[in-house]
C-alpha cells in the first residue's frame, strides 16, 4: 500500500466565470492539481443539488462548485439563486454527515485564473489530508455486491 | 357546549347552507386511542366529526389531492396552526385559492386542551407572531441538538443506518401536503437521480432530496415522522432545514400567504461566509 | 444507435507534449459508440476541419467530440464544420484538454488519465445532445425611446433617419431634457439652446417620430422584437392638437408666483405654462396642483381665454395607449443630487449658495436674468464668486462614491462665462483633481485659468457662513498645506449627478438591471456597453452613468445602431440553448417564475377540448430566455430542462466521471 | 410424547445450530425498528413483541435485489447472474401470520417459473413459529380462517409454557425434525401447561365478503370509491404485508457497469399501472385499492386457492391515515344484502 491516494475531485462551474477562469489558468500556464475534473454548465444557478451527490456516487471525494462573483453573473441573478440553493444543501449535508470540507464553494471570476488554480491546490491537499470518502463510497459497493442473506 | 359539538355544529352549518361542498375533519378511529380523516358531505355525516387532543394530522393533505378542488366549490377543513401554516405554504405556491377554504381552526395545549383558533378564512389566521414563533416539540430540538453535536461520521453512521431502514413506501411523502408535485423526482428516470432500488444509497438520494424541496416550505407539522412504518426520525433533518432558513434567510415557511418561495428569491446581501 | 467521431488535436505540441494523444486515441476507440477516432496536429486548421467532415460524412455520425483546445476558442469553427458536414451543429462538444489540461498539468500520465476522462464523459453527454435549430423570432422593426433628452433625441433621430418608427416618449410637458436647461457648453462654448432646439423641432416634425410628452411608461411585456409597451398619457387638460401654442392663457392666469422648475427656482411660471419658451411642443399644460379652478372650482380665466372651442379641457383624463416595439432605448437621464445634505455649505440657508445647474440659468440669455450673473438675493453683480467642485462626488460619506464626470468641466466653463459677462470677475475653484480627458477639454481648462484668470484652489471646503453680508469660504489649499478663507458673493456648488428617484423602480417595471445607485447596468461594461441584460433594451445617456453631451449622444448614436442592426431583419435568429417546460407534470408553483432573472416564464392555462381549465402550468418565451438554467434547478418536479445542457446530457457526463 | 425447549437452554441451542452451520434469525429490535435479524444469543431476541414491524417476507424477497451485473463493452454487454448465498438459516420465533404468508406465496413464485431467488432461500430455512400469547386490536388471523397458533408455513411450531420458562414443541416437517435433532440432547420430554390462545375475534365474514367481490356487479360500486376516499396512496401496507409479492425490474448503473435488480413494487402507487403513453388504467386511488383487496381475496385465490392474507393486521397497524383490509372487509360485511 505504497501507492499515494489520489483524491478524485469534480468541479461544477459555470462557462462565463469559472470556466474561463479555469481558462486563464491555462492560457497563463499555471500547473495545479490534475485531480479535477470539471463539468461545464451555462451558469450556477443550473447546478442543481443532484449534481453533487452524483459525483459523490461516482466516487467524487471532493466536489466544487464555482461561479461569478455575486453581481458579476452573465445572466444577472443566477448565482443569487445558487447561493440561497448552498446554504441550504450545505446545512443539510452536513447534517447528514457529509462533511462540509468536501463541498466547497467558490467564487472564481474570468480574470481569476491564479484563483483557480491555488483553489484546485488547495482542495486537492485537503481532500488528500481528509483521505478518500469511504463512508460514501461504502453506499455504491455495497450495492455492487449480493445481499448476504 | 363543548368545542367538539359546537364545532360540529359549525360544520353542520356550513354543510347546510350549502357553502361548503365538504368538510374534512377527525372521526373514530379503529381503535380508542385513533382518529382517522373523515370527510362529511352531510350535516349528517357532522355528527361524526371528533375533535379532541388526540386529533394531530395536518388534514390539509386532503386539499390538495386531485380534482378536490377543480370544481371551484368550497371545503371545510380542521386545522391545527401547521395546517394552516401548510395552507399558507400552499396558496402562496398557487396550489390553493384562499376563497376557496373554510377553516376550522384549533390548536392543542399542553398536549391535552383542545382550544378554538378565531377566523375561518385564511387571512384570518395571519396571526404573524403566533405561527411565526411557533416552536417544535422539545424532543425534536433536542435530537437534533444531539446529532449536530456529533463529529461529520458519526453523523453519517446515525443517518446510514436510518436510511437503511427506509422501504421507500413514500408514506412521508404522501401524507406531506407540500408533496403535491404529480410527478415526483425520484419518479424520474430519464436521467434517474435518485435510484429507485431501496438500498442504502438511494434511500440515502431520497430522503436528501425530500428534505431539500422542503427546504422553506416545511410547515413543521410532523406528519412524515408519524407516517414512516419504519419510524425514521425524518422530521429532525426537516426541523434542521427551517433552522437554515429562519438564521439566513429570516424567513419562516407558511408565516404568510404572500410569502416568495425562499429559494426562488434572494437578497443581494445573503450570507456567503462559506464560499471562497 | 449513436456513432460518435473522436478528433484528438495536438495543437502542435502544445497538447502531444503533455497527452500522449496515442494513448488518448485507444482508449477512446474502446469507448462504446465511439465510431471513429483520431488525432492530428491541427485540426482547427482547413485540413483538419476537412478530416472532421470528411468523417462525418463518410461515417454518418451522430455526434462529435473534438479534443483540443477550450470551447470559447473554437466551438464555433466546430460547428460550423458539422453544420458544413451536414450534422447539426449542436451535436457537437468540445473536450478542454489543452487549457484545463496539458497546459496545466506537468506530469503526462495523470494529464493523459485527466485528458481521457475529460473526452469519454463529453461523448457520453454529445450521445445525448439534441439537434437544436436556431429559434427564430419576428421583430416588430419600430422602437420606443424613453426619455426626450439629448440623449432620446438623437437615437430616435438616428433610428427614423434610418426610416424606421419611433415612438419617444417623455414624462415632462416638453421635450429637450437638461440640455435645455444649460447656457452654453464646454468645451466649444456654443449656446445650448441653439444646437439642441433645431434637434427639438426635427424630432417632433420627424414623419417617422411620434412625441409623446407629458407621458410615462406604464408597463412593458414581451421580448426582443416583439414588446408591447402600455403609455400613460397624463392629463394636459390642454388639448394639443387643437392647440395653437398662442399663450394667451398664460397671459391671463392669475396664479403668477409659482417657482419655476425650469429655472431652478430662479423664476416663475404661471399655473398654465410652457416649462420654457423654446419648449416642444410648445403648448401649456395646467398644473392641477397650483390651478385656482383645481383647488377651489372656480377661475377658468384660461379656458375663456381660449379663442379655440374644447382646446381647454378641464374633464381631461388620464389615458393609455399600447404600442407594439421591437426595441427599447433607455435615456431617462438623471437629476442632481440634494444638496442639502451639505449643511456646512449653507445651500437653502443663504440664498447665494447655488447650484451648478442655477449658475446656468443664471448665465442663459433666456433664463430669469437675460444672461446677466446676478445674485439671487440682492440682484447685485458678484464681484467675487467661489466654486465647489465634488460638493457630493467622490464623497463616500456625504454624497456618492463615483465622479460625475462633468462638473470639472462645466465650472471652468461657469468660471470663463462669469468673467466674459463681468470684467474684472474673480473666480476661485476649490477642487480635489481637475478631470479634463476629452477633446478639446484639457485645453479649455487651460483657458480658463490662463485667459479667464480662475484661480484654482487644491483643497475641500470645511464651511461657508455669513460674515458683513459676506459668504466667507473656510477651506485649506492643500498645495500650499495652509487654511484660506475666501470672502465671496456667491458660491456655486457642483453638485453631483444622481439617477432619477424612481430609477430602480422604472427599471423593475421594465425589467433591466441596475447598480447600487440605480444606474442601468449595461450588458458588459467595455464590450457591450449600450446593451442590457435584457436582450432589445439598449441604454444611452445618463441613466447608464454620468455622462456629458458628446458622450451622451455618441452613445445614443451607438444605441440606435444596435437598433437598426436588430431592424436590419424581419426575423431574430437566437441560440437555441433555451429552457422548455414538461407541461405534463409541470406544477404549477410559479417558483421557476419567481427565479428567473428575465421574466422569461409566464403562466399557460391547459384546456380540454370543450375549453374547460384543466391546470394552469408555467411556459418558457423563448424569445426571453437567455438560457441560464436557474428555473431548471429549481423545478422539484423536473419539469423544465434547458437544451444544450439537458438534465440527462449533465447525467450522462457525471455519470462518465 | 412431545418435548419442551427450556427458555435456558436456548443459548446453547443457537451455539449448536451456529455450530452445524445455521445462521439464527429472530426478531430483533434496533435503530427504534423491529424485524428479523441474525442473533448470537438469546439476549438479542425481542420475543415478547406482539409482531415485528417488518415481516419476515423481507429476508425471502428482500426490498431490493441484484439479479444480474452487467460491464457495457465497445462490442458487447457481458453479464453476471447474481444469486443469493446458500446459507441455511433459523428463524426462530415467527408468529404464525408471517409464517403462514410465506406459505400463501409459495405457490406464486413457483407458478410458471420458479424464482430461484426464492426457493433457494425457503429451502435453506427452517421455520421455528411461536404461538401468539398476546394480540392486540389488529390481530385478524381468525378472521382468515387462521389462528394464532397456526402451523401454516411452519416446521416447528413452538407453544409458550404457562410459566414463561419455555415452550412446547410440535414438529411438521423433515426438516423441522434435522433441526431439532442438532439440539436434542438440549431438550426435555414431557408436557407442560401451555400458555392459553389469545381471544382474536372475528372481525368480517369472510365468506360473505369473497361472494360481494366474486359478483361483478359490485366492481364498480360506489363503495370503493367512499372507503378509499382516505387513502394517501403510500406504499406503506403492501411493503409491510407478509404476502405482497409485486416487484418491478430496475437497470441500475452508469456508463461503463450496472446491475440489474429486483424491487418491491406496490399497487397503491399510481405509478404502478402508468403506461408509457401516459394513460393510466387505475387512474384513482379508489381503483388501486380496490385492486389491493380483489387481488388478495378473489383473483389470488382464483389462481392459487388461497387467499393473500394471513390477519397479521400490519396494513391497519402501521396506515397513517388508520385504513387497512379489516376495515374494508368489515364494511363489506356490513354492506345490505
Amino acid at each position: 500500500m505504497s501507492e499515494p491516494f489520489e483524491p478524485k475531485i469534480v468541479a461544477f462551474v459555470c462557462t462565463y466565470c469559472t470556466y474561463a477562469g479555469a481558462d486563464l489558468a491555462g492560457t497563463s500556464r499555471l500547473k495545479y492539481a490534475p485531480n479535477v475534473r470539471i463539468v461545464r454548465l451555462p451558469c450556477t444557478g443550473r447546478i442543481s443539488p443532484m449534481f453533487i451527490l452524483k459525483a459523490l456516487q461516482k466516487g467524487a471525494d471532493s466536489v466544487l462548485v464555482s461561479g461569478c462573483h455575486p453581481g458579476d453573473c452573465h445572466f444577472t441573478a443566477g448565482n443569487y439563486h445558487a447561493r440561497r440553493r448552498w446554504t441550504v444543501f450545505r446545512a443539510l449535508l452536513s447534517f447528514t454527515g457529509i462533511p462540509e470540507e468536501r463541498i466547497r464553494f467558490s467564487w472564481i471570476s474570468a480574470a481569476e485564473g491564479a484563483k483557480f488554480a491555488e483553489l484546485i491546490n488547495e482542495i486537492t491537499d485537503d481532500t488528500r489530508k481528509l483521505g478518500p470518502f469511504t463512508q460514501y463510497q461504502e453506499l455504491q459497493k455495497v450495492i455492487e455486491t449480493q445481499s448476504t442473506y | 357546549m363543548g368545542i367538539q359539538e359546537q364545532y360540529r355544529s359549525e360544520a353542520a352549518a356550513l354543510l347546510s347552507s350549502g357553502e361548503v361542498k365538504l368538510v374534512i375533519g377527525f372521526g373514530a378511529g379503529s381503535t380508542a386511542d385513533r382518529r382517522r380523516p373523515l370527510f362529511a358531505r352531510t350535516p349528517e355525516e357532522a355528527e361524526k366529526f371528533v375533535l379532541d387532543a388526540a386529533c394531530i394530522a395536518n388534514l390539509s393533505t386532503y386539499l390538495v389531492a386531485e380534482g378536490l378542488l377543480s370544481d371551484g366549490k368550497k371545503v371545510g377543513v380542521f386545522l391545527k396552526p401547521d395546517g394552516i401554516r401548510s395552507v399558507n405554504i400552499l396558496i402562496s405556491e398557487a396550489q390553493l385559492k384562499p376563497e376557496q377554504v373554510v377553516i376550522l381552526g384549533y390548536a392543542i395545549e399542553n398536549g391535552k386542551d383542545v382550544v378554538p383558533l378565531e377566523g375561518c378564512n385564511i387571512s384570518d389566521f395571519s396571526i404573524g407572531e403566533k405561527i411565526r414563533s411557533h416552536t417544535p416539540p422539545t424532543h425534536v430540538i433536542e435530537a437534533a441538538e444531539k446529532i449536530e453535536a456529533m463529529s461529520a461520521e458519526e453523523r453519517f453512521e446515525f443517518w446510514k443506518e436510518e436510511f437503511a431502514k427506509c422501504i421507500k413506501c413514500y408514506a412521508c411523502r404522501q401524507v406531506c401536503p407540500m408533496c403535491y408535485c404529480r410527478r415526483c423526482i425520484v419518479d424520474v428516470n430519464q436521467p434517474q437521480w435518485v435510484s429507485t432500488s431501496s438500498h442504502t444509497l438511494g434511500n440515502f438520494e431520497w430522503n436528501l432530496v425530500r428534505a431539500f424541496h422542503l427546504a422553506g416550505r416545511c410547515a413543521a407539522c410532523g406528519a412524515c415522522d408519524r407516517a414512516c412504518p419504519v419510524n425514521i426520525p425524518l422530521r429532525l433533518v426537516n426541523y434542521r432545514m427551517g433552522k437554515e432558513v429562519r438564521s439566513a434567510f429570516d424567513y419562516v415557511a407558511g408565516e404568510n400567504s404572500d410569502q416568495k418561495p425562499v429559494l426562488a428569491s434572494f437578497k443581494q446581501d445573503d450570507p456567503e461566509t462559506f464560499i471562497l | 444507435m449513436a456513432k460518435i467521431g473522436v478528433f484528438v488535436c495536438h495543437c502542435g505540441e502544445n497538447i502531444a507534449s503533455k497527452v500522449d494523444t496515442g494513448n488518448l486515441v485507444k482508449a477512446l476507440s474502446d469507448h462504446p459508440g465511439v465510431e471513429i477516432c483520431n488525432e492530428y496536429k491541427y485540426f482547427c486548421s482547413d485540413p483538419g476541419q476537412e478530416t472532421v467532415k470528411r468523417a462525418i460524412r463518410e461515417n454518418n455520425l451522430t455526434g462529435v467530440v473534438v479534443a483540443a483546445c477550450s470551447p470559447r476558442m473554437h466551438e464555433t469553427t466546430f460547428r460550423k464544420a458539422c453544420a458544413e458536414a451536414g450534422l447539426n451543429p449542436y451535436m457537437l462538444e468540445l473536450a478542454n484538454i489543452r487549457e484545463q489540461c496539458s497546459w496545466v498539468h506537468s506530469d503526462k500520465d495523470q494529464a493523459t488519465e485527466k485528458a481521457i476522462e475529460i473526452t469519454r464523459s463529453l461523448v457520453e453527454k454529445v450521445k445525448r445532445n439534441n439537434e437544436l435549430k436556431p429559434i427564430s423570432v419576428p421583430v416588430t422593426r419600430r422602437a420606443l425611446v424613453i426619455g426626450g433628452g439629448i440623449a432620446g433625441i438623437q437615437a430616435a433621430l438616428d433610428i427614423a433617419g434610418a426610416g424606421r418608427e419611433v415612438i419617444l416618449v417623455e414624462r415632462e410637458p416638453s421635450i429637450g431634457g437638461h440640455m435645455s436647461q444649460l447656457s452654453e457648453t464646454f468645451p466649444t462654448l456654443d449656446c445650448s439652446q441653439c444646437i439642441l432646439t433645431p434637434r427639438m423641432v426635427e424630432a417632433i416634425q420627424h414623419p417617422n417620430i411620434k412625441v409623446l410628452t407629458y407621458s410615462e411608461v406604464e408597463e412593458v411585456d414581451g421580448y426582443i422584437g416583439n414588446f408591447k409597451v402600455k403609455v400613460r398619457k397624463k392629463a394636459r387638460y390642454v388639448d394639443i392638437d387643437k392647440c395653437t401654442g398662442c399663450g394667451d392663457c398664460i397671459q391671463k392666469c392669475p396664479v403668477k408666483k409659482i417657482p419655476s422648475e425650469f429655472e431652478c427656482g430662479l423664476g416663475n411660471r404661471t399655473a398654465i405654462y410652457t416649462p420654457f419658451a423654446q419648449a416642444v411642443p410648445n403648448k401649456p399644460v395646467i398644473d392641477k396642483n397650483r390651478c385656482t379652478y383645481f383647488k377651489n372650482g372656480k377661475c377658468k380665466i384660461c379656458q375663456k381665454t381660449c379663442q379655440i372651442e374644447n382646446c381647454i379641457d378641464f374633464e381631461m383624463q388620464d389615458t393609455y395607449e399600447e404600442y407594439e416595439v421591437g426595441a427599447i432605448v433607455v435615456a431617462t437621464g438623471f437629476q442632481i443630487q440634494d444638496t442639502s445634505v451639505y449643511g456646512e455649505y449653507g445651500y437653502g440657508k443663504y440664498k447665494d449658495v447655488i447650484t451648478g445647474l442655477s449658475f446656468e440659468r443664471l448665465a442663459s440669455a433666456s433664463g430669469p436674468t437675460a444672461g446677466k450673473i446676478l445674485r439671487p438675493s440682492d440682484g447685485k453683480e458678484p464681484e467675487t464668486v467661489v466654486f465647489i467642485q465634488c460638493a457630493g462626488s467622490r464623497d463616500p460619506s456625504k454624497g456618492v462614491k463615483y465622479c460625475s464626470k462633468i462638473c470639472c468641466m462645466y465650472t471652468a466653463k461657469h468660471a470663463m462665462l462669469y468673467a466674459h459677462k463681468h470684467h474684472g470677475s474673480n473666480s476661485k475653484i476649490f477642487y480635489m483633481d481637475i478631470r479634463a480627458a476629452g477633446k478639446g477639454y484639457d485645453e479649455f481648462t487651460r483657458r480658463a485659468i490662463e485667459e479667464d484668470e480662475a484661480e484654482y484652489l487644491r483643497g475641500r471646503v470645511s464651511k461657508v457662513f455669513e460674515e458683513n453680508g459676506k459668504l466667507i469660504v473656510r477651506g485649506v489649499d492643500t498645495l500650499l498645506g495652509k487654511p484660506v478663507e475666501v470672502a465671496a458673493d456667491m458660491v456655486v456648488l457642483a453638485t453631483a449627478i444622481v439617477p432619477q428617484p424612481d430609477a430602480k423602480e422604472f427599471a423593475k417595471r421594465i425589467g433591466i438591471g441596475y447598480d447600487e445607485y440605480g444606474f442601468y447596468n449595461e450588458a458588459h461594461l467595455k464590450l457591450r456597453p449600450v446593451e442590457t441584460a435584457t436582450a432589445g433594451i439598449y441604454l444611452c445617456g445618463a441613466c447608464q452613468s454620468p455622462k456629458d453631451i458628446p458622450d451622451s449622444v455618441a452613445q445614443a448614436s451607438a444605441a440606435a445602431a444596435k437598433v437598426l442592426g436588430l431592424f436590419s431583419r424581419e426575423q431574430l435568429e437566437r441560440e437555441p440553448v433555451v429552457a422548455a417546460v414538461g407541461e405534463s407534470t409541470c406544477a404549477g408553483c410559479w417558483g421557476c417564475v419567481y427565479a428567473c432573472p428575465y421574466n422569461a416564464i409566464e403562466q399557460k392555462e391547459i384546456r380540454d377540448r370543450n375549453g374547460n381549465l384543466i391546470k394552469e402550468v408555467a411556459s418558457v418565451n423563448p424569445g426571453l430566455c437567455q438560457g441560464c438554467g436557474t428555473c431548471v434547478t429549481f423545478c422539484r418536479s423536473n419539469s423544465i430542462d434547458l437544451a444544450g445542457f439537458t438534465e440527462k446530457q449533465i447525467f450522462a457526463e457525471v455519470m462518465a466521471l | 410424547m412431545t418435548r419442551i425447549l427450556l427458555r435456558n437452554k436456548l443459548d446453547d441451542c443457537i451455539a449448536a445450530w451456529q455450530k452445524a452451520g445455521f445462521s439464527v434469525l429472530a426478531p430483533v429490535k434496533r435503530h427504534e425498528m423491529s424485524s428479523f435479524g441474525e442473533v448470537q444469543k438469546s439476549g438479542d431476541m425481542a420475543l415478547d413483541l406482539i409482531l415485528t414491524e417488518r415481516t419476515i417476507k423481507d429476508q425471502f424477497f428482500p426490498q431490493t435485489e441484484p439479479l444480474i451485473k452487467y460491464k457495457i463493452g465497445k462490442q458487447q454487454i457481458d453479464s453476471e447472474t447474481m444469486t443469493p448465498p446458500e446459507k441455511k438459516r433459523v428463524f426462530f420465533g415467527v408468529r404464525p401470520c408471517d409464517a403462514s404468508g410465506l406459505a400463501i406465496d409459495d405457490p406464486l413464485f413457483g407458478w410458471d417459473y420458479k424464482d430461484d431467488y426464492w426457493f433457494r432461500r425457503r429451502d435453506n430455512s427452517v421455520i421455528v413459529t411461536i404461538a401468539c400469547a398476546q394480540a392486540d386490536d389488529f390481530c385478524m388471523c381468525t378472521s382468515v380462517k387462521l389462528s394464532p397458533d397456526s402451523a401454516k408455513g411452519a416446521d416447528v411450531l413452538l407453544r409458550p409454557l404457562l410459566e414463561g420458562s419455555g415452550w412446547q414443541i410440535e414438529v411438521f416437517t423433515e426438516r423441522g425434525k434435522a433441526l431439532l435433532e442438532i439440539v436434542s440432547s438440549l431438550l426435555l420430554e414431557g408436557n407442560g401447561h401451555t400458555f392459553p390462545l389469545p381471544q382474536v375475534p372475528e372481525k368480517f365474514d369472510l365468506e360473505k365478503v369473497m361472494a360481494w367481490l366474486g359478483d361483478k356487479e359490485n366492481f364498480e360500486s360506489q363503495f370503493w370509491k367512499d372507503i378509499a376516499l382516505r387513502c394517501v396512496g403510500c406504499g406503506s401496507c403492501t411493503f409491510l404485508c407478509p404476502t405482497c409479492h409485486c416487484f418491478d425490474i430496475q437497470d441500475e448503473g452508469d456508463t461503463y457497469q450496472g446491475i440489474r435488480r429486483k424491487n418491491w413494487d406496490s399497487c397503491s402507487f399510481a405509478l404502478f399501472t402508468m403506461h408509457t403513453s401516459g394513460h393510466n388504467p387505475r387512474n384513482t386511488q379508489s381503483t388501486r385499492w380496490r385492486q389491493r383487496i380483489m387481488h388478495k381475496f378473489n383473483y389470488y385465490r382464483g389462481k392459487f386457492g388461497v387467499n393473500s392474507c394471513s390477519g397479521c393486521g400490519r396494513c391497519t397497524r402501521q396506515c397513517p391515515v388508520d385504513m387497512g383490509i379489516t376495515e374494508t372487509l368489515q364494511a363489506i360485511t356490513n354492506l345490505p344484502r
